[in-house]
Formats: structure tokens, C-alpha cells, sequence
């Protein structure tokens, strides 16, 4: 049985005189991909920042593995299990691809305190990194600097430095934006491996994607929830299609 | 403290704050706008101070003289200035470092200072303003208030709302915005943005110098002028959050009371009374008052 | 050979006044024929930049990497108290022909450090005792907020205080700020008999125009120590017309010693006037040659020559002086008066004047 | 064999600095002794701008102060003992650090800057304008402190040669110190805030601390070089506190080459002996008057030609060299 | 036909790094072009080549005509060629009626069939943000503005990178509609897009792009039906 990971109530959050999330609740469980889908605007990438924290919600209350997190600074969560990846790139360009993720997973493996332990030979985060360079297919390129990547290559390592923290609940802002097909595939393997263990929060405009990978979907329109169901029930719900699917070609 | 007194001491504040933002506004135009830290903006104030100084001569002699006409005279060659200086010294910064930018215009600040000891000299010299703005308004008793301080003012307040209107509401303004946040695409627009900042430098080095030339004739002119107002300009620029041109308007004018009254009321705190108030705002804003528009 | 080390102002607000002490100093080494007692002299020259932080490196660059036998400097009393501070520690002799640091004369003062100009005590002392002679009463002072001006004020508030007076208010501003505007109201509120100010350069010419402009003059007179209006005046014109000053120096003294100065000054170097500040580096230069003198040129017998200064009297272009035992000049402080360019003598203020070095051992 | 020339070159580079006293002149001692203390206040520096991302223009408060305590609190005319004064020294500069860093690291970018530079006014202001430090002339310190435990003098160094070791090994002890930091996890976590703070707060560090941390150990460093500042000269004013020190320690960082902690000590070394040359007269002749031109037309050439700062030279040469080879063969 | 932009054997490198080699390409008047090829096969770094900023190590770049292969990217966007670029570029100070107003321009032969009106219609969305600024808008709505924005400039060739990342499927939709509209007023479109199937439907040649090297180069209605060529140098 699937256990709920992180579940958040009611959340909303305002930007000025714009309700950019309107009482939104998601619950995201162990073993299944949650996609949340929807309109440009609507508030998907907000979502994602109240839940990691990094902006804090107006309204509504979170909690985590049984925790109320809705306090928590982001790093906190962070190293409670929360990872995000961002919809746009955030990499350390000048280091090198496994340099990126073993700065990652170094967070926890703090240990400041160890000042004069090189971190080059802390074992947990270099294995923690040769692990989630694995996981992304960038193996090959991990003495690469990770400037040079291509956009595609650069969209992988940004899920690989997520993983390389071990999170538990993984939050993913359109992780296959500008991948091409072979990545893509790739990808989502990945994830189909990665949800047995994790509970995963999936923001995507790739309809085949999410409706190939996903047991759940929330679909919203101007911040607000208008649908939520399986794959088959979203596919075929006539709000969904009007107000975002479209008519099937 | 008595009533005219207390009126007599804002006025004073207004005054000051002006002038603070006369000299402010090209900096945070050059500041903000295009990306550079322009530690050298005092010494344009400095130029334009001994502009004023050692033009007046020379347009008697070739212009029929005239106090309008030496300033617009300053003007013109300090934006001649500005525009050279940009194509010079500013055009390769861009693409570079902030830090590189401090290390340029530091240097550029020896430089300006040290050629003004050769060209001129290091005497104080005096600039006397013209005869028709050289009359006083009485304010007390024994107080009276020098028209030409008045009249400081009322271009301040003109070149203000020039601003404004130039950035706010104009196509050249939103251009600058523009190519201040994104050169390469405002280039992609098919906007030339070499001198399109070329220009707006250029504007920045002829307020700086229209600063120092319209106050010439009540701070007299001095080595190092430049450097005593720079960090002051700084502080306007960061409290009324970078680029703002209406920030910099209201952070000049709380400089002046804060220091006004600061001077008056806590002599012995006087010095760091506007640095105080200036942590304290960034702290509750951390962006200044303003951001950028 | 006597090396002498100018570690004078170059550059920045300062940069004439140290040209002037130069000047004087090398007007009347070259009187003398190009020797003082025999000796050749030559010169290092470092520029100060009137920087503080900056002074003990400067001061060593003389008296380390030139290794020269006598220091003459410099114009900022912060400089001023690196440089005594190098010159001791490196028993240097050195001579100040400017900053009017109190201390340097008085808690600091030591065997080897002299002064041919003044301490900031004197002239504000001078002019507290003329101010209460005219009849005021009431008095406000003003300078920027730093050791020299206090040092200047105090100096008028006693002399001040115990002819009768009172200094009803002590008015500061933030180095170097001139924004005066907002303590000429307070001194228009306060309206008392008579305003002390202790400026110089640049400030000096703003305060004088802005206290002019904002009409105080006709109600307030305006008093000042001598650079108030020393190097000044053209730029102050109209507005510093009929102030007084005191000074240990004026413009027109008429003495015999005073004219064959001023002339061969102006002969020399024709753009710069035969100020104060050239006769301090002149009188620099006199007091090295007293010392020399009395041990034949030969500078390494330090204390002979440190004890011929302190007892020298000093046939200045400003009168004679001698030193007290402090190494301060023990001089005649004139009242001036503005007029034109120049800073006419009125009278001599105070006779005689030593400042009283509090805390200086050798007293 | 490259490597092991590069583990003989430190400490024959040591030896030959600690040495080096024994043949220059008096002045030149000095003269390294003054790069060295400024080669550790750069080091400090680098720390925060080159290696965190933090630019500070108000480095030298904390160089300031440190100095103005080490000065006030000696005895005054007895030496003070190393033991505690120096410690005291450091931990005012550092406790000013910790309470407007709290502060300043709320902001940041050009605004960061700026309040830093604030700060460092606010303690220029009052040491100039209150009584506490002698005001605008500055005070004394008289005697060398000396490390004694009880009446046991272990170090004294009033002697120059002494004080040159000593100088010596703080600049050493610093370098290590900071270099192993960098290596450190803690070094990385720098390194990764000083490219993206918000990836790293997604990653799960506290970034806040990490960045007070290392403003306050600049800010030790920044005081260690202050204070030993203070001890070389005898003499301490509030221009130590003036926004131009801050500027000079900027440049050299700025001039050595960012985010190598060795780009900080050629800085210091090029800007100081830059300066010296351009002010002499045995070389420039009358015109070494006019040094700041001479100097700041140097500092422009310098941008323009060196991007990198000196640190980033070699890589210049060596990519002009590449091009020209690699067209030489094209043709 | 007139030959709008004429590239010929194109070489550019990333510092030491050759990315592309050889290239040519051909781009007509009022034509359409697709640009294919895997990620990192140099798509963007091409059009940024022939945009001006990067210049080429060899090769000549011509449009109508004239030599371009040094110019500015200004002078060459003058020559009627509008670009939205990956990561769309909206000026994030601006808001989103200074976004379009500032590109506003006639086009090279004073067209100037795109008003500020027109592209409102366009992009409904947009007429509601019109106060906010550029970076308040989310990740669609800033690509609609770019889209909107290039325009404005009143273009004969508009250059598309990655158009519709990131986009919802009603509006991917709906920019294709668009595309399809702006190439019936005759104004010629380069187009890259991971939808390749789109991307066939909607041009009339197309490039492709596999490691720097043009390894095809096909009227799009051909390329559809052969499926085991898009597998090699595609992956689909
Ligand atoms: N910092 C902010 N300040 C003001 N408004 C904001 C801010 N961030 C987002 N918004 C607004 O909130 C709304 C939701 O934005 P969000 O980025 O969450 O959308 P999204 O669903 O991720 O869209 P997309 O799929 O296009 O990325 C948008 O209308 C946007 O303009
Ligand atoms: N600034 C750069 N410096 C060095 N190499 C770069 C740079 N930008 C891109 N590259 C490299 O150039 C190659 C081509 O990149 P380009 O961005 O043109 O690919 P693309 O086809 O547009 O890919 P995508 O579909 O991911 O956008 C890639 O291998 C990339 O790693
Ligand atoms: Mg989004
Ligand atoms: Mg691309």
C-alpha cells in the first residue's frame, strides 16, 4: 500500500492583487507519479515553490512524512527529502558535471566543521554523485564543465544534482522541456524507476509524457484545480479538453 | 524650535536634496541603466564644476559671454566627452565583470583628477554667479535666502521631470530599459545598442557635469570635489533602488532632511545619521526604495 | 651633503599649500647660495596625499629608502602624527611647517620634532582675546567635526570665556562636508555677537560665500583663524571683503625682512603669492640652518643641532620668533583684516604667543 | 615530476622570503613586510568576493578596527601580551562582522555593495568624529605587543627581522588555513552559492550561515592583517576605516584575478609595487609627482588588456599562442 | 524567387570547440524551413551564427544579396529578419505593452501589417498582463509576448527556436495556427521544434542538423515518408 509522502491543504498564494494558486490541495504518494497540468500561467510553477518552500504560501498548511512543514525554510526541507528541479536551468556552468552533483549531495554531509577535510575525497557525495550520474545517463560526461553541455544535456544533469540529495519527494518543474526524443524516453524511464522509491510531483506540457507515465493528474486553469483523476478519467473529462487539452487531432 | 526657523531648515533640506539628486540622476541613469558602476561619475561633476570655471572667459571672449551660454556650452562638451569616453574606455566593459568596471572608472578618477592638477591648477577658485540671479529674498530678521539657490532648485526640478518623461514615456526610454536588462536581444530587435549606449552615457556625463557647473558658483571649485560627493550620490542611487530616476528624486530629498536636521538636532552622530538611515531602509527593502522603473 | 625629505602634499585638496612650503624652503636655501653652513643640499620629495593611513609608509620611503637627515613635512595633522611618529622612532629631526596638531607639541612632543608654523591653539587663543576686546559678548563656533577644529575652537572659548564672553554654542559639521546652509539658520536663531570658524580651502571659500549670501554678515560679524582667508581670497571676492582673521602672519607687514622676502619670492615664482604657508617652509629652512650652523654642517651630531634650533631666535619675514621647549614658535599672533586680496595686519593680537603644550614632558 | 617541482617550489619560495631581510635594505624589508600584511588583508578578501560571490566595499572596518583595538587596548607604555590582545583584537572585528553581516547578507548584488560600504563608513565616523581613538589625529601604539606566559617572554618582535617572521607566518598560516577551507566541504558549499544561492538552498543548505561564516572569517583575517598593520607602524587613524582602503583591497583582488586565493597575494604584491615605481623619483624623475596618472592610466591598461586579472595571463598567452599556430597551420 | 539569406560553407567554434562545419543554407523568399536535429547538433548555435552573434571562423553569409558575414546583429535584424530566441528574452523591466512597443518598426519594404492592435488580437492573454511586468509572466505567457514582440518588427523572415517549449497544448496549437497565418502573408519562417512532426506539416524544406554537419536536406512532404531517416538522425 502506497503511503502519503507529502501532502499539502489548501494552499494559496497571492502575487499583489493576483491569486496565482487558489486552494489548491495536491497529495503526493510513495510509488506514483502525480502530473499537475495546465494552462500557461495557471500557477504550476508557484505550486512548486510554495511546496519546496521557497516562497511561502498565503494560506493552507503542508506536512511531510507525517510533519508539519509549513514553516520549514527550503534547505530544511530540502534535507528532510524534498527535491526540486527548476523549469529553468540552474546549473554551476564552470564546474564539472560530477563537481555539480557532488555539491549536491554534500548537503547531507555537511560537516562544516571538517574544514580540513578535502571534499574531493568525501566518499558518501562522490558515490552519491557517480549514483545519480548513472540514474540520468550523463555518466559518459562527468568530467565534462557543465557549461558546455548542450540544453538537453544540461535539463539531465538538473535532475541529476536533484537526486544526488536522496530526496524522497521529488518535485519536477517541466523536467523535458527541450529534451529531444531519445532524452525524453530516457527520462521518463528514469522516473518510472525512480517512482517505486520516490513520491513524485511531475509539472509537464509533454501530454504524451504525462499520459504515459503518470497514475495521477491535477489539472489546472488560472490557479485553480479543475479537475483531478487518473489518466483515463483526465483524458476524457470535457472541462479538461476545453479548457486545455484541445480537441484530439 | 521656532516655527520660521523649522520652515527656513526644511527649505534648506529641499534645497540640498535637489542638488543631491541633480547629481544623482546621471549616475543612476549610467548606474543602474547600463550595468556600470561609474565610480568616476565625480569626477564628470568635478569637470563640469571647473568647466564652468574656465569656460566663462572664453565665451566672453568668442560667445559675447553670458551665463546661459557658458552652461550650455559645458553641456555640450561634456556630452562630447561622455560620447568619447563611452566609445574609449566603457564599450568593451559590458561584457565584463562588474568588479572590472570598478577597477576602470578607479582608475579613470586618478587620471581625471591628476590631468585637472596639470591643465588648471590646485587653487580654489571661485565662479560668480550672474548678475541677474545674484539678488537675495529675505527670510527672517536677519536671514536672507540668495535667489541663485532658488533658482538651482527650480532646474533640478525641471531636469527631473525631463527625466522622467524621457524614461517613462518616451521609445528611447524603454529602449535604454530594454538594453539594460538584455543587450543581445534588444541587438536581435534591430536596435543598435553600441549607441544607444553611447548616448545615454553621454546624457549621464552632461547631467553629472550640468551638476557641477550649476553649483560651481555656490561650492566654488576645489581638487577633489568630485570624490566628496560620490559616496553621498551612492547612497541616493541605493536607497532609491538602482535606475529609478523617481527613487533617486525621493532618496535625495530624504538625504537632505535626515543630514539637515541631523546636523541640527544630533551634531555628534551628524556623520553616520544618513549612513543609519540608509542600512535601515535596505533592510526593510532590500532593493531600495524603488526598483527599477 | 645634507639630505633633506620634503613628505609634502602633492596632489589633492592640499596640493598648493605644499608647493608653497617648498617653494619657501628652497627660496631661502638658495639665498643662502645654494648651501646652508657649507653644505650641499639635496632633496627627496614624496607625496603625502594627505592621507593618514598612508603616512608611515610615505614617511619611510624618506627616511628609510633616501635615508635623508632632515624630514620636512607636512600640511595634515593626521600625516603630521605619522610622520613625528616615524621620525622619533628613527631618531629623524623633522620639522613641521604646517599641521597645527596640538598633541604633536604636547602629550607627543619629543626631542627631535619642531614646527615653523603654529598650533591649531594659537590663533583661535589670539582671536578669542580680540573678539572680547571689540565688546562681544555672546559667541558661536563652528568647524568641521575633527581634532583641529576642537583644537582651534577651544582655544577661542578660553581666551573668550575668560575676557568675560560666553560661546553660547559649539556648531559642528561631518568632515568634509559643506552643506552649510542648515548651520547658518542655527546661527541666525542663536544670534549671537560673533561666529568663530575654523575652515580652510575649499570649505573656507563655500563658508564665507554662504554666510555672506545668506545675509548674516550685516548682523553677525564673522571671525576666523587665518587660512579662513589665507590662499583664499580670490575665490571668496566680494563676500570675505572687511573679515578678520588671526594669524602669526599677514600680507604688508612692512618690516625691512618681510618686503626683501616677498619680493624675492614673487621673483622666483611668479604664480603662486608670498603666503603663509611659503614663510613657514621659509622659516623651516631657517631653523635648519641655525642648526647646522652651530655644528658646522655636520648633521650627525643630532643633539647639538636639536638644541641650537630650541634655542635659536628666527629672523622670519612674520617677525622673530623663537621656540619654546616644546618646539612650538613662541611668535606674535596679528589680527587681519580683508581688504582686496590681501590680508592686512591691524594689529598684533596677542604678543608673544606659546601655546602651553598640556602634557609635554619636556616643558 | 611537474608535481614534485610544484612541492619543492612553496617552501623554497618560503625560505627564500624568510631570508630575504638578510640582503635587502632596511626599506625594502619594510616594504615586503607591507605587502605581506596586505597580501593577508587581500587573502581575506578573497575569501568573500573571489571564492563566496560577496563583494564587500567595506573590508576595512573590520581591518580598522582590529587595529584601533589592538592599539587601545595595550597598555600604554608596556607591551601588551600577544596571548590575549591579539585574540581581543580579532574577535571585535569579528563581533562587529557577525552583527552586520546578519544584516548586509540580507541583501545583495550591487546593494550588498553598497551596505557593506555603509557599515564600514558608520565605523570610520565614529573613530573620527568621538574621542574614543584620539579622533580625526589618530593615537599611538607605543610598544610592540610580546608573547609571554607569566614573566616568560617567549616571542618578542621589536626587532624588524622578528617582525618580519612573524609577519611572515601569520601570511602563511592564513593561506593554509584558507586554501584548506576551500578544499573543504565547507569551501565547496562557497563555491556552489557563490554560482547559484538558490539551487543551493534547494539542495539543502542553510545558505544564510554559510555566508555569515565565511564574512566573519574574512572579517578575522581582515583584522589579523589590521592589527599587525597597527604593530608596524605604531600609529593608527581613522582613514584605516576610509572607503579607499576598501577600494585598494578590492583592486588588488580585482587586479591578482578572482577566485584563486593566490591571485589575491600577486594583487597585492603588482598594486603596491606598482605604486612604488610610479612614485619614484630616481625612475619618473619631477613627473613621479603626477603619479596618480601614471598609475591610474596603468590600472586601465591592465583591465583592458587582462581580463582575467594577472592569474588569468598565462591562459591569455597561452590561447594567443594556440590561434596563432592554428592559423599558421591553416594556411 | 529572391534568396532572402544565403550562408555558405559556415564554420563557427565555441572558443577551442568546432561546432559547426561547413554549412550552407538557403533560405527563399517567403519560405519555410525546418531545422532538425537531436540536442546539441548545433541548431541554435546556427541561427545565432547567422543572426550576428557569433561570428563564423569561415564562410560568408549574404542576405539579399549583400554581404553580412560581419555584421552587427542590429544590422542584420534590419534586414527584415525577426528571432525568437531559446529562453524567449522578454526584457524582464518592461512591461509587457513596452515588450511590443519597443520593437514596433516597419519592415524592410515599409510593411507594416503587424500593429500593436493585431498582435494583442493574436495573443488575448497578453492584453490582460498588460501592466505586469516581463518577469511576472509565466513561462507561456512569455513566449506568446516573444513571439508577439519579433512581430512587431514587421519581418520577412522569422526565426523560431524551440517556439513552443513549454507551452500548453491549446496554445502549441494555437502558435502553429499562427505560423501557418504568418506564412500565408508571404513572410518566410525558420523553424526548430522538437515536434518534428509539426514541424514537416508546417514547411516546405528541411535542414538537418547531425553534429555540426548538414546530413539532409529535403522538401518536408518527402522527408514525412521516410521514416527510417528520421529514425537515424532523430531517434524517433
Ligand atoms: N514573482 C511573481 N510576481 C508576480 N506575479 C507572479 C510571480 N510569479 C508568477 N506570477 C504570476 O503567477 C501566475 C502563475 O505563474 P506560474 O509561473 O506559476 O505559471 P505556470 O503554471 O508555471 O505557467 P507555465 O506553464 O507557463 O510555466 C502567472 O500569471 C504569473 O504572471
Ligand atoms: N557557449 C558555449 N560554449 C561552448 N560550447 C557550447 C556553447 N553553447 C553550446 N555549446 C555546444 O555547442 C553544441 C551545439 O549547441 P546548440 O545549442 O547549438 O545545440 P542545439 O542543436 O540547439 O541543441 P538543443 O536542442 O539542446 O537546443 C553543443 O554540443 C553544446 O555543448
Ligand atoms: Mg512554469
Ligand atoms: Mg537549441
Amino acid at each position: 500500500m502506497s503511503t502519503t509522502l507529502l501532502s499539502a491543504k489548501n494552499i494559496t498564494r497571492r502575487f499583489g492583487g493576483l491569486v496565482a494558486i487558489d486552494r489548491v490541495s495536491v497529495d503526493l504518494n510513495q510509488g506514483s507519479v502525480h502530473a499537475v497540468i495546465g494552462t500557461n500561467g495557471a500557477g504550476k510553477s508557484t505550486l512548486v515553490s510554495v511546496l519546496s518552500g521557497e516562497i511561502p504560501p498565503n494560506e493552507g498548511n503542508i506536512t511531510m512524512l507525517g510533519k508539519d512543514i509549513t514553516r520549514w525554510p527550503q534547505p530544511d526541507r530540502a534535507r528532510a527529502g524534498l527535491g526540486r528541479s527548476y523549469q529553468r536551468t540552474t546549473i554551476f556552468p564552470s564546474l564539472s558535471v560530477h563537481e555539480n552533483c557532488r555539491i549536491s549531495a554534500q548537503s547531507n554531509h555537511q560537516k562544516f566543521w571538517r574544514w580540513a577535510f578535502p571534499a574531493s575525497k568525501c566518499t558518501y557525495s562522490n558515490e552519491a554523485a557517480d549514483r545519480a550520474l548513472e540514474l540520468a545517463g550523463l555518466a559518459e560526461f562527468a568530467d565534462r564543465p557543465a557549461g558546455l553541455l548542450s540544453h538537453g544535456g544540461k535539463r539531465q544533469l538538473e535532475i541529476a544534482m536533484c537526486l544526488a540529495t536522496h530526496p524522497k519527494v521529488l518535485l519536477l518543474d517541466e523536467p523535458l522541456a527541450g529534451m529531444g526524443a531519445e532524452e525524453t524516453d530516457r527520462m521518463l524511464n528514469l522516473l518510472d524507476s525512480l517512482k517505486k522509491e520516490h513520491a513524485i510531483l511531475l509539472v509537464e506540457h509533454d501530454m504524451d509524457a504525462v499520459f504515459r507515465i503518470s497514475d495521477e493528474i491535477t489539472v489546472m486553469v488560472n490557479g485553480c484545480v479543475i479537475a483531478h483523476g487518473d489518466p483515463e478519467s483526465i483524458r476524457n473529462n470535457p472541462d479538461v479538453q476545453t479548457a486545455y487539452l484541445g480537441e484530439e487531432e | 524650535m521656532d516655527p520660521v526657523i523649522f520652515l527656513i531648515q526644511c527649505l534648506n533640506a529641499i534645497q540640498y536634496g535637489l542638488l543631491l539628486f541633480l547629481v544623482a540622476s546621471g549616475l543612476t541613469l549610467i548606474f543602474g541603466i547600463m550595468g556600470i558602476i561609474n565610480l568616476a561619475h565625480g569626477s564628470f561633476y568635478m569637470i563640469g564644476a571647473y568647466m564652468a570655471f574656465a569656460l566663462e572667459p572664453l565665451v566672453a571672449q568668442y560667445l559675447g559671454g553670458g551665463f546661459v551660454t557658458t552652461l550650455v556650452a559645458c553641456i555640450v562638451l561634456a556630452a562630447i566627452l561622455g560620447y568619447f569616453l563611452e566609445w574609449a574606455f566603457y564599450s568593451y566593459l559590458y561584457t565584463r565583470e562588474h568588479l572590472q568596471q570598478l577597477l576602470m572608472t578607479h582608475g579613470l578618477i586618478l587620471v581625471f583628477e591628476e590631468l585637472r592638477s596639470i591643465i588648471i591648477d590646485n587653487d580654489v577658485h571661485g565662479v560668480s554667479p550672474p548678475d541677474w540671479l545674484s539678488g537675495t529674498i529675505a527670510l527672517s530678521d536677519v536671514m536672507t535666502y540668495p535667489t541663485y539657490r532658488l533658482f538651482i532648485s527650480a532646474v533640478c526640478i525641471v531636469v527631473a521631470l525631463l527625466m522622467y518623461w524621457l524614461l517613462a514615456r518616451t521609445r528611447l526610454g524603454m529602449m535604454i530599459r530594454a538594453g539594460a536588462s538584455n543587450r543581445e536581444m534588444i541587438n536581435s530587435l534591430g536596435i543598435d545598442i553600441n549607441r544607444l549606449f553611447r548616448i545615454v552615457f553621454a546624457l549621464g556625463v552632461a547631467l553629472a557635469a550640468l551638476a557641477g557647473a550649476i553649483a560651481a558658483p555656490v561650492s566654488s571649485v576645489y581638487p577633489g570635489m568630485g570624490n566628496a560627493i560620490l559616496i553621498i550620490c551612492f547612497v541616493v542611487v541605493v536607497i532609491g533602488g538602482i535606475g529609478s530616476i523617481k527613487g533617486a528624486f525621493v532618496a535625495a530629498m530624504l538625504i537632505g532632511f535626515v543630514d539637515t536636521f541631523g546636523q541640527v538636532l544630533f551634531p555628534q552622530a551628524a556623520g553616520v545619521l544618513v549612513y543609519l538611515m540608509m542600512a535601515a531602509i535596505l533592510l526593510f527593502k532590500p532593493e531600495g526604495l524603488f526598483k527599477q522603473g | 651633503e645634507v639630505k633633506v625629505g620634503f613628505m609634502l602634499p602633492y596632489s589633492g585638496t592640499f596640493a598648493q599649500l605644499g608647493e608653497a612650503i617648498e617653494n619657501g624652503f628652497k627660496l631661502y636655501v638658495q639665498e643662502q647660495g645654494g648651501k646652508l653652513a657649507g653644505q650641499e643640499i639635496t632633496y627627496f620629495r614624496v607625496d603625502d596625499e594627505s592621507n593618514p593611513s598612508k603616512g608611515p609608509d610615505n614617511a619611510n620611503r624618506l627616511i628609510k629608502r633616501d635615508q635623508v637627515d632632515i624630514l620636512v613635512g607636512t600640511v595634515h595633522s593626521g600625516v603630521a602624527m605619522a610622520l613625528a611618529k616615524a621620525a622619533t622612532d628613527s631618531d629623524t629631526t623633522l620639522i613641521i611647517p604646517n599641521a597645527g596638531a596640538g598633541a604633536i607639541t604636547g602629550p607627543l612632543c619629543s626631542k627631535n620634532v619642531f614646527r615653523s608654523s603654529f598650533s591649531n591653539w594659537q590663533p583661535g587663543y589670539a582671536m578669542g582675546a580680540a573678539a572680547a576686546e571689540k565688546g562681544h559678548k555672546t559667541a558661536v563656533t563652528i568647524s568641521w567635526n575633527y581634532a583641529a577644529g576642537k583644537e582651534s575652537t577651544d582655544g577661542f572659548k578660553e581666551s573668550f570665556e575668560k575676557a568675560g564672553g560666553k560661546v553660547v554654542k559649539h556648531l559642528t559639521l561631518p568632515f568634509p562636508q559643506v552643506e552649510f546652509q542648515p548651520l547658518l539658520t542655527e546661527i541666525a536663531a542663536t544670534k549671537p555677537d560673533v561666529v568663530y570658524t575654523f575652515f580652510a580651502g575649499g570649505g573656507a571659500v563655500k563658508f564665507v560665500q554662504d554666510y555672506a549670501a545668506a545675509g548674516l554678515r550685516k548682523d553677525i560679524e564673522l571671525v576666523g583663524a587665518g587660512f579662513l582667508t589665507d590662499g583664499t581670497l580670490k575665490a571668496q571676492g566680494e563676500s570675505a571683503q572687511g573679515l578678520l582673521t588671526t594669524l602669526h602672519y599677514a600680507d604688508g607687514l612692512n618690516t625691512e625682512r618681510d618686503n626683501a622676502f616677498r619680493e624675492n619670492y614673487k621673483k622666483n615664482f611668479p604664480k603662486l603669492p608670498p603666503d603663509v604657508y611659503a614663510v613657514q617652509g621659509y622659516d623651516a629652512a631657517q631653523m635648519l640652518d641655525a642648526g647646522l650652523k652651530a655644528v658646522g654642517g655636520d648633521v650627525a651630531k643630532k643633539d647639538q643641532m636639536r638644541d641650537a634650533i630650541r634655542n635659536a631666535t628666527i629672523d622670519s619675514p612674520r617677525g622673530k620668533f623663537t621656540l619654546s621647549k616644546s618646539g612650538n614658535p613662541v611668535q606674535d599672533m596679528y589680527l587681519r583684516e580683508v581688504k582686496g586680496e590681501d590680508n592686512v595686519p591691524v594689529k598684533v593680537a596677542v604678543k608673544a604667543l606659546a601655546d602651553p603644550s598640556v602634557g609635554c614632558k619636556m616643558n | 615530476m611537474q608535481s614534485s617541482f610544484r612541492t619543492l617550489l612553496v617552501p623554497v619560495l618560503v625560505i627564500i622570503t624568510a631570508l630575504l631581510p638578510m640582503v635587502t635594505a632596511d626599506y625594502y624589508t619594510a616594504l615586503i613586510i607591507k605587502i605581506m600584511i596586505y597580501s593577508l588583508f587581500a587573502l581575506s578578501l578573497q575569501l568573500l568576493v573571489g571564492c563566496t560571490g560577496l563583494v564587500s566595499l567595506g573590508h576595512s572596518a573590520f581591518f580598522g578596527i582590529s587595529a584601533y583595538a589592538v592599539t587601545l587596548l595595550s597598555p600604554e607604555y608596556a607591551s601588551g601580551n600577544m596571548l590575549w590582545v591579539i585574540p581581543a583584537a580579532i574577535v571585535c572585528a569579528m563581533a562587529y562582522a557577525v552583527i552586520t553581516g546578519a544584516l548586509a547578507l540580507r541583501t545583495k548584488g550591487i546593494y550588498f555593495i553598497m551596505v557593506t560600504l555603509t557599515f564600514a563608513q558608520m565605523a570610520y565616523y565614529v573613530f573620527h568624529d568621538t574621542k574614543l581613538g584620539g579622533g580625526s589625529d589618530g593615537i599611538y601604539l607605543y610598544v610592540r605587543p610580546e608573547l609571554r606566559i607569566g614573566d616568560w617572554v617567549i616571542l618578542n618582535i621589536d626587532n624588524s627581522y622578528t617582525f618580519y617572521l612573524f609577519t611572515l607566518a601569520c601570511l602563511l598560516f592564513t593561506w593554509g588555513f584558507l586554501a584548506m577551507l576551500m578544499r573543504s566541504r565547507f569551501g565547496a558549499a562557497l563555491t556552489g552559492i557563490h554560482v547559484n544561492e538558490q539551487r543551493m538552498r534547494a539542495a539543502g543548505f542553510s545558505t544564510f550561515g554559510y555566508k555569515l561564516t565565511a564574512y566573519v572569517i574574512a572579517a578575522a583575517f581582515g583584522g589579523l592583517a589590521g592589527l599587525l598593520y597597527a604593530v608596524k607602524d605604531g600609529y593608527v587613524n581613522p582613514e584605516l576605516l576610509a572607503w579607499e582602503q576598501s577600494g585598494l583591497v578590492l583592486l588588488m583582488v580585482i587586479l591578482g584575478g578572482m577566485g584563486r586565493l593566490w591571485g589575491a597575494v600577486i594583487g597585492a604584491i603588482g598594486l603596491i609595487l606598482l605604486q612604488e615605481v610610479f612614485q619614484s623619483e630616481a625612475i619618473f624623475g619631477s613627473f613621479a609627482i603626477h603619479w596618480h596618472l601614471t598609475f591610474g592610466l596603468a590600472i586601465i591598461a591592465l583591465v583592458a588588456f587582462m581580463p582575467k586579472g594577472l592569474i588569468g595571463l598565462p591562459e591569455q598567452l597561452r590561447a594567443r599562442r594556440n590561434r596563432s599556430t592554428s592559423s599558421a597551420t591553416a594556411k | 524567387m529572391t534568396v532572402l539569406i544565403d550562408a555558405q560553407g559556415i564554420n563557427t567554434h565555441y572558443g577551442e570547440s568546432h561546432i559547426l562545419f561547413d554549412v550552407n543554407l538557403q533560405i527563399n523568399a517567403g519560405e519555410s524551413i525546418g531545422l532538425l536535429g537531436r540536442n546539441g547538433m548545433g541548431k541554435t548555435t546556427l541561427i545565432r551564427t547567422l543572426m550576428g552573434h557569433i561570428r563564423p571562423t569561415a564562410g560568408s553569409i549574404k542576405i539579399r544579396g549583400a554581404d553580412h558575414t560581419r555584421s552587427e546583429p542590429h544590422q542584420v535584424a534590419r534586414q527584415g529578419i525577426a528571432y525568437v530566441p531559446e529562453g524567449r528574452g522578454i526584457f524582464p523591466n518592461l512591461d509587457v505593452r513596452e515588450n511590443l512597443l519597443v520593437a514596433a518598426r516597419p519592415g524592410v519594404n515599409g510593411r507594416n501589417d503587424w500593429t500593436y492592435e493585431r498582435v494583442l488580437e493574436t495573443f488575448p492573454r497578453l492584453t490582460e498582463r498588460l501592466q505586469h511586468g516581463g518577469q511576472q509572466l509565466s513561462g507561456g505567457e512569455q513566449q506568446m509576448l516573444a513571439i508577439g514582440r519579433a512581430l512587431m518588427t514587421n519581418p520577412d523572415i522569422l526565426i523560431l527556436d524551440e517556439a513552443t517549449e513549454g507551452l500548453a497544448p491549446l496554445i502549441i496549437a494555437e502558435i502553429w495556427r499562427i505560423i501557418g497565418t504568418i506564412r500565408e502573408t508571404g513572410v518566410a519562417t525558420l523553424i526548430v521544434d522538437r515536434n518534428y512532426r509539426k514541424v514537416l506539416a508546417n514547411t516546405d524544406r528541411c535542414v538537418v542538423l547531425e553534429k555540426g554537419v548538414v546530413v539532409e536536406e529535403k522538401e518536408s512532404a518527402t522527408l514525412i515518408n521516410q521514416p527510417d531517416l528520421l529514425t537515424r538522425y532523430l531517434g524517433v
